[in-house]
C-alpha cells in the first residue's frame, strides 16, 4: 500500500506523518509538493499532514484548498479512495468542501498541547475497524483552531449516517458535539483533530495511533486480496 | 529619529546626533580621530552605533566574558560564532544558544517574544542544524495586576506564535514570578538543534570576488537600530521607542530554514559562509563575515529587496527586519543558489562582493555612501573595565540566618505550593506543541525535556534554570547554585552535562555595584561549569534591565544540554506506583 | 486603481469564539456596559481596473477565499482611488 | 444603547504577513490587478452608555485593548441604536 503526504508551504507534520508510516507500519509512502502535484493516481491513500499551511494567516486551511495538488485529491476522494486530514489537514479538507462544517479557535482562544481522551464512536468504517467498538484512546492534540461547528441540520445528518468517528471524552475546545473526528457520507474522507502519527511509539507515550493506519493499510490488503 | 537624514558630518558632530543612537562622545572621536581619521558621515555614525552597541560588541561584559570556562574536549565550536557546537558522537553533534528578548517583549510582549524565538532559531539553522526543541525562560512581576497579567498572556502567546507555526516543539524552560521583574521581565529563549559534522557552517565571506547574496524577508523600516535600543535602559519618559517594534513571520521563517538547510546540505561544494540578520541587521552580519574571513566587502544597497519606498542607507543597514539571511557563494554559482529559494518562494539577490583588501563600502544609487575599515565595526570596539563596588546590601547583611518557625507544616506547604513562582505552569506550557517532529519523548513538566535522536539509542535532556534571588543574596555562590541546579535537571532526566549556553541578564554595568553582580557571578558560574564539566559554548548578554532606575535581581539564565546514551536510562519526576521507597539524596 | 473595503464578520447564529474572548477581557477592564463584542477581519484591498467589472471580481473573492460562506457573511465598499 | 464600529489597521513600516499572505493567494487564483492587500481587525460593539461619553470609553478601550498601538491604528464609528 502506497500514501501520498502532500507538503503545503507551512505544513510541519509531514515528515512525522511520513516516519510513522515508513518506520513503524512499514508501508510505502511519498511526501508530495502541495503546488506541483497534479496527479495522485499511482497512490492508495492520501494524508494531508499537520500545521500551518500559508501560515494559516487567514483562516486555516483557507488558502491551502487552491493548491494544485487539491485538484488530484478531490479527483481521489471522488474515486473512492481514502483521504485522511490529519489537524490542519482537516482544516483544510473543510475549507475545500470535502467535508461539512468549519473549524473555529479553541473556545478559550488558545493554542491547546495535550493529550486528549477520544471515544471511537463508530469501528465499522475502513479508518476504525481496528479498534474495539466505544474503545477509549488517548490521542495528542495540538491546535489552537480545532473548535469544530456545524448547523443543526449537518449534525443530525453526521448522526443519522454514523459519521462521527471521534468524540472526545472531555471537550478541550469547544468543538460542538464534542466532535473530534468526522467522515463525508460516502465514508472514504475522514477529518480528525487528534494526531495519530504522534501516537505510534511506546517511547513517545501511546500507541493508540496505530489502530487507525491498521484499519487503512488491512482494509486495503483486504480488497488485494478480493480482486 | 528617523527623521535629519540630510545632516552633514559636521552637523552630526555640532548637534551629537550620534548620542541618541548610543554612541558616546569619547566612542565619537575614537572614531573620527583614530579609526576613520575623518568625521564619520551619517550613515557612517550609524554603522558604528549599530556595531559598537553592547549588544553587538559585548563592550562591557568581554572582560567578565573571559573568565567562563569554553575547554572540554567535547567542543567543536565555542562561543564566538552564530551558536556553540559539542561533539555527541557518530558524527554528529549538537547546536545551541540562548538569547535575550527583554526589551522588545516589555514594549510589545507578543511580538518581542515571537521575534526573539525566531531570531534564536535563524542561529540555529545557519550553522547547519536542523532545530529540534525551544525552551524559554521566563520572568515576571507577580501576577497580580492587569498589566502583569497581560504581558504573561502575551508573551507566551507570542513564544507558541512562533515555536507552533514553524514547527519546533517546545519543551522546557521555567518561570518566575517576582516583583524584581514587574517593569522589566525577561524572555530568554533557547533552541536546541542536531547536525551531521560535515554540515558545519560559519558565518564567513573569503575569496575575492565571490557573491553576497540576500535572501528571505524585504527589508522595512522595522526595528530601525533596534541593538542600541536593546542595550538601553529603559525608562518610562522614553515612550518614543515604540517605534522599534519588528513583527515576526513564522511562515516565512520555515520556508526560510527549509531552503537554507537545502543549500547547506545539497550545495555545500559552493557555499562559502551563511548568517543570520540579526541585531543591527544588514550591517553586522556582513561586516562579521567579511572581517572574520579578513575580506573586504562591497554591498551596493540597491539590489537589497525593500517593502518601502525612499529606504536611506542608513534605514537599510540597520533594520532589523525579520526572517532574513545573509550568504556567501561562490562565483559562478548564484544561478544555482537562486533556484533553491525560488522553489520555496523566497527572494534571494546578490547584493556584493568580496573584495580585495579590508575596507567596507557601500554604494547607494551610484554613490559611495560608507567606506571604514571593516574590522573597526566587527571587532575594533571599545573594551570598558568597568569599576566594581560590593553592594550595600551585601555589606549590611547581617549573619544571622533567617530561620522561619514552622508550626502548621501542612498549612504552610498549601501556602508554598499556591505561590505562582512553585505552582504549575501547565496552563503556559501547555499551549505550546511540544510534540510536533515526533521526538519528544519528556515533556514540560519534568527537570528537563527529553528528544530522542532518531536512528540511534541516544537522546538529549535540556533544560534553563536560575534562581535570581539566590545571586541577589550572594552573586557568586548563586551563579554556581544556577549552573548546580541545571545540572540536577539534567541528570535526574538520565543525562550526562554536556556544556552550557547563558543569557546574562543585569542591570547598567556602569554601576560598579550592578558590575560586581555581573562579574562575581560569572566567576561563581565559571567555577562551577569546570567542576561539572560543562563548558560554556554559547550565550548572549542584556545589561541594562532597569527601569527607572532599580535593577531586576541578577539573572544569568542557564541553559544545559545534557547527553542520555541509552533511552531506556530516561527518568521523569513523577512517583510511579504506590508503595515504591522516596529517598533523599544529598546534603 | 480602486480602494476596497472589505468586512467579514460571522453569520448571526455563529457563536464567535474570539468576539467572547474580547467581551469577556473588557468587562476586566471594568467596562461593564458592553454587551456584546463581535470580530471580524478588515480588510484594505487596492485593485487595478481590470477586465471585469470590480464589484464582479471582489464578489468572487470574497466568496471564494476571503470569506467561508458556510459561517461568515461579507460586505464591502469601493471607491475609485482618483476620487480620494 | 450604541453600536460601535472599531477598524484596526497596522501603521505604516509595520510588517503585514498575513495581509501578504492573501495578496499572494489572490495573484495566484488570477486575480493579477490586486496591488496590496492589508488585513486588519473590524470589531462591533454594542455598549449601554456609561457615566463617562462614550467616545471618551470606546478611545480607551481602543488604547487597552482593541488595538496594539505599538504597531496599528484604529477608528472608530459610533451609532445611537435607537437611531437604527
Ligand atoms: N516557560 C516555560 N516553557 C516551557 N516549559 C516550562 C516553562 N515554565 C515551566 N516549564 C516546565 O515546568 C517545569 C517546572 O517549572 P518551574 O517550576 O518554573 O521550574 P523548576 O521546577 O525547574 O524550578 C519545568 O521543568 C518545565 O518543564
Amino acid at each position: 500500500m502506497k500514501f501520498a503526504v502532500p507538503v503545503f508551504p507551512g505544513s510541519n507534520c509531514d515528515h512525522d506523518m511520513v516516519n510513522a508510516l515508513r518506520d513503524v507500519l512499514q508501508v510505502e509512502a511519498d511526501l508530495v509538493p502541495a503546488a506541483t502535484t497534479t496527479t495522485l493516481d499511482q497512490y492508495d491513500a492520501v494524508i494531508l499532514p499537520g500545521g500551518f499551511s500559508y501560515g494559516d494567516y487567514l483562516r486555516s486551511g483557507a488558502i491551502a484548498r487552491f493548491a494544485p495538488v487539491m485538484t488530484a485529491i478531490k479527483a481521489m476522494a471522488a474515486a473512492g479512495k481514502p483521504v485522511v486530514g490529519i489537524c490542519n489537514g482537516f482544516q483544510i479538507l473543510t475549507e475545500a468542501g470535502l467535508l461539512p462544517g468549519a473549524l473555529q479557535a479553541n473556545r478559550r482562544g488558545q493554542f491547546i498541547c495535550q493529550t486528549s481522551e477520544l471515544i471511537v464512536k463508530n469501528t465499522s468504517t475502513q479508518f476504525t475497524s481496528a479498534y474495539e467498538p466505544d474503545a477509549h484512546i488517548q490521542l495528542p492534540i495540538a491546535h489552537g483552531e480545532g473548535n469544530y461547528y456545524c448547523d443543526d441540520d449537518t449534525l443530525a445528518e453526521l448522526r443519522a449516517n454514523h459519521q462521527i468517528l471521534f468524540e472526545y471524552a472531555a471537550n478541550p475546545n469547544g468543538s460542538v458535539a464534542n466532535i473530534a473526528g468526522i467522515m463525508n457520507r460516502q465514508g472514504n474522507v475522514l477529518g480528525m483533530m487528534p494526531h495519530p502519527e504522534r501516537a505510534v511509539e511506546a517511547l513517545l507515550g501511546s500507541t493508540d495511533g496505530l489502530g487507525l493506519f491498521q484499519s487503512l493499510i488491512a482494509r486495503q490488503t483486504q480488497e488485494v486480496a478480493h480482486a | 529619529m528617523l527623521k535629519n537624514q540630510t545632516l552633514s558630518a559636521n552637523e552630526l558632530r555640532d548637534q551629537k546626533v550620534y548620542r541618541d543612537w548610543g554612541l558616546t562622545d569619547d566612542e565619537y572621536q575614537l572614531i573620527s580621530e583614530k579609526v576613520l581619521g575623518r568625521l564619520p558621515n551619517y550613515t557612517e555614525a550609524g554603522l558604528f552605533s549599530g556595531m559598537w552597541s553592547e549588544h553587538c560588541s559585548y563592550k562591557n561584559s568581554k572582560p567578565v566574558l573571559k573568565k567562563f570556562w569554553t575547554q572540554g574536549e567535547q567542543v567543536l565550536e565555542g562561543p564566538g560564532e552564530g551558536a556553540g557546537i559539542i561533539d555527541i558522537g557518530d558524527g554528529q553533534a549538537v547546536v545551541f544558544k540562548a538569547e535575550s528578548h527583554n526589551h522588545p517583549s516589555a514594549v510589545e510582549p507578543y511580538e518581542g517574544a515571537a521575534t526573539g524565538v525566531g531570531g534564536i532559531i535563524r542561529d540555529i539553522f545557519s550553522m547547519g542544524a536542523r532545530p529540534i526543541a525551544l525552551l524559554d525562560s521566563l520572568r515576571f512581576g507577580e501576577p497580580d495586576d492587569a498589566h502583569t497579567k497581560y504581558l504573561i498572556s502575551q508573551v507566551v502567546a507570542g513564544i507558541g506564535g512562533y515555536g507552533n507555526c514553524i514547527g519546533i516543539p517546545t519543551v522546557g524552560g521555567d518561570t518566575v514570578f517576582d516583583a524584581s521583574y514587574q517593569k522589566n521581565p525577561l524572555v530568554n529563549a533557547m533552541c536546541v538543534g542536531i547536525l551531521d559534522q560535515a554540515d558545519i557552517q560559519k558565518g564567513q565571506a573569503t575569496g575575492i570576488g565571490n557573491s553576497v547574496i540576500y535572501v528571505g524577508a524585504k527589508t522595512g523600516r522595522d526595528g530601525i537600530n533596534g541593538a542600541s535600543f536593546a542595550s538601553a535602559e529603559f525608562n518610562d519618559a522614553k515612550a518614543t521607542q515604540r517605534s522599534a517594534v519588528q513583527v515576526g513571520d513564522p511562515f516565512m521563517e520555515k520556508l526560510l530554514m527549509e531552503a537554507c538547510l537545502e543549500v547547506i546540505h545539497e550545495h555545500r561544494d559552493v557555499l562559502i559562509g551563511i548568517q543570520d540578520m540579526g541585531a543591527a541587521g544588514l550591517v553586522s552580519s556582513s561586516a562579521e563575515m567579511a572581517s572574520k574571513a579578513g575580506s573586504g566587502l562591497e554591498l551596493n544597497l540597491d539590489l537589497v529587496p525593500q517593502r518601502e519606498s525612499g529606504m536611506t542607507p542608513f534605514e537599510l543597514m540597520l533594520s532589523e527586519s525579520q526572517e532574513r539571511m545573509l550568504l556567501c557563494v561562490k562565483a559562478g554559482a548564484e544561478a544555482e543558489i537562486y533556484a533553491v529559494f525560488e522553489k520555496y518562494g523566497l527572494d534571494a539577490v546578490k547584493i556584493g562582493e568580496v573584495t580585495e583588501g579590508h575596507q567596507y563600502q557601500l554604494f547607494h544609487h551610484g554613490q559611495l555612501v560608507a567606506d571604514v575599515p571593516v574590522d573597526a565595526l566587527a571587532t575594533k570596539a571599545p573594551v570598558y573595565q568597568r569599576d566594581k563596588k560590593r553592594p550595600s546590601r551585601l555589606t549590611k547583611q547581617s549573619h544571622h540566618q533567617f530561620m522561619p518557625r514552622l508550626v502548621d507544616a501542612t498549612g504552610t506547604l498549601k501556602k508554598m505550593l499556591q505561590q505562582p513562582t512553585i505552582a504549575s505552569k501547565k496552563s503556559l506550557y501547555e499551549t505550546y506543541d511540544s510534540q510536533v517532529q515526533t521526538n519528544t519523548v519528556v515533556k514540560p513538566g519534568s527537570d528537563a525535556g527529553v528528544i530522542r535522536i532518531r536512528h540511534t539509542d541516544k537522546a538529549l535532556a535540556m533544560t534553563t534554570d536560575v534562581n535570581g534571588r539566590y545571586l541577589y543574596l550572594n552573586p557568586r555562590i548563586g551563579g554556581e547554585i544556577a549552573v548546580a541546579e541545571a545540572a540536577r535537571n539534567i541528570i535526574a532526566s538520565g543525562g550526562v552535562p554536556l556544556g552550557i549556553t547563558d543569557c546574562l541578564n543585569y542591570g547598567n554595568p556602569e554601576k560598579p555595584e550592578q558590575f560586581y553582580d555581573l562579574d562575581e557571578s560569572a566567576q561563581g558560574i565559571a567555577r562551577a561549569c569546570q567542576l561539572f564539566n560543562t563548558p560554556v559554548i554559547s550565550g548572549n548578554v542584556s545589561l541594562n534591565n532597569e527601569s527607572n532606575g532599580e535593577a531586576i535581581y541578577p539573572t544569568p539564565m542557564i541553559g544545559m544540554v545534557g547527553l542520555i546514551k541509552h533511552q531506556r536510562d530516561i527518568t521523569t519526576q513523577d512517583f510511579k506506583q504506590a508503595g515504591d521507597g522516596v529517598y533523599v539524596l544529598g546534603t | 486603481m480602486y480602494l476596497v473595503k472589505v468586512y467579514v464578520t460571522y453569520k448571526d447564529s455563529i457563536l464567535d469564539p474570539k468576539g467572547e474572548a474580547v467581551n469577556d477581557a473588557l468587562h476586566r477592564l471594568g467596562y461593564e456596559n458592553v454587551q456584546s463584542v463581535e470580530l471580524g477581519k478588515y480588510f484594505e484591498l487596492k485593485l487595478a481596473a481590470g477586465e471585469r467589472p470590480v464589484a464582479t471580481e471582489v464578489d468572487e473573492m470574497c466568496d471564494q477565499l476571503l470569506a467561508n460562506v458556510n459561517m461568515e457573511t461579507y460586505r464591502y465598499e469601493i471607491t475609485e482611488m482618483e476620487a480620494l
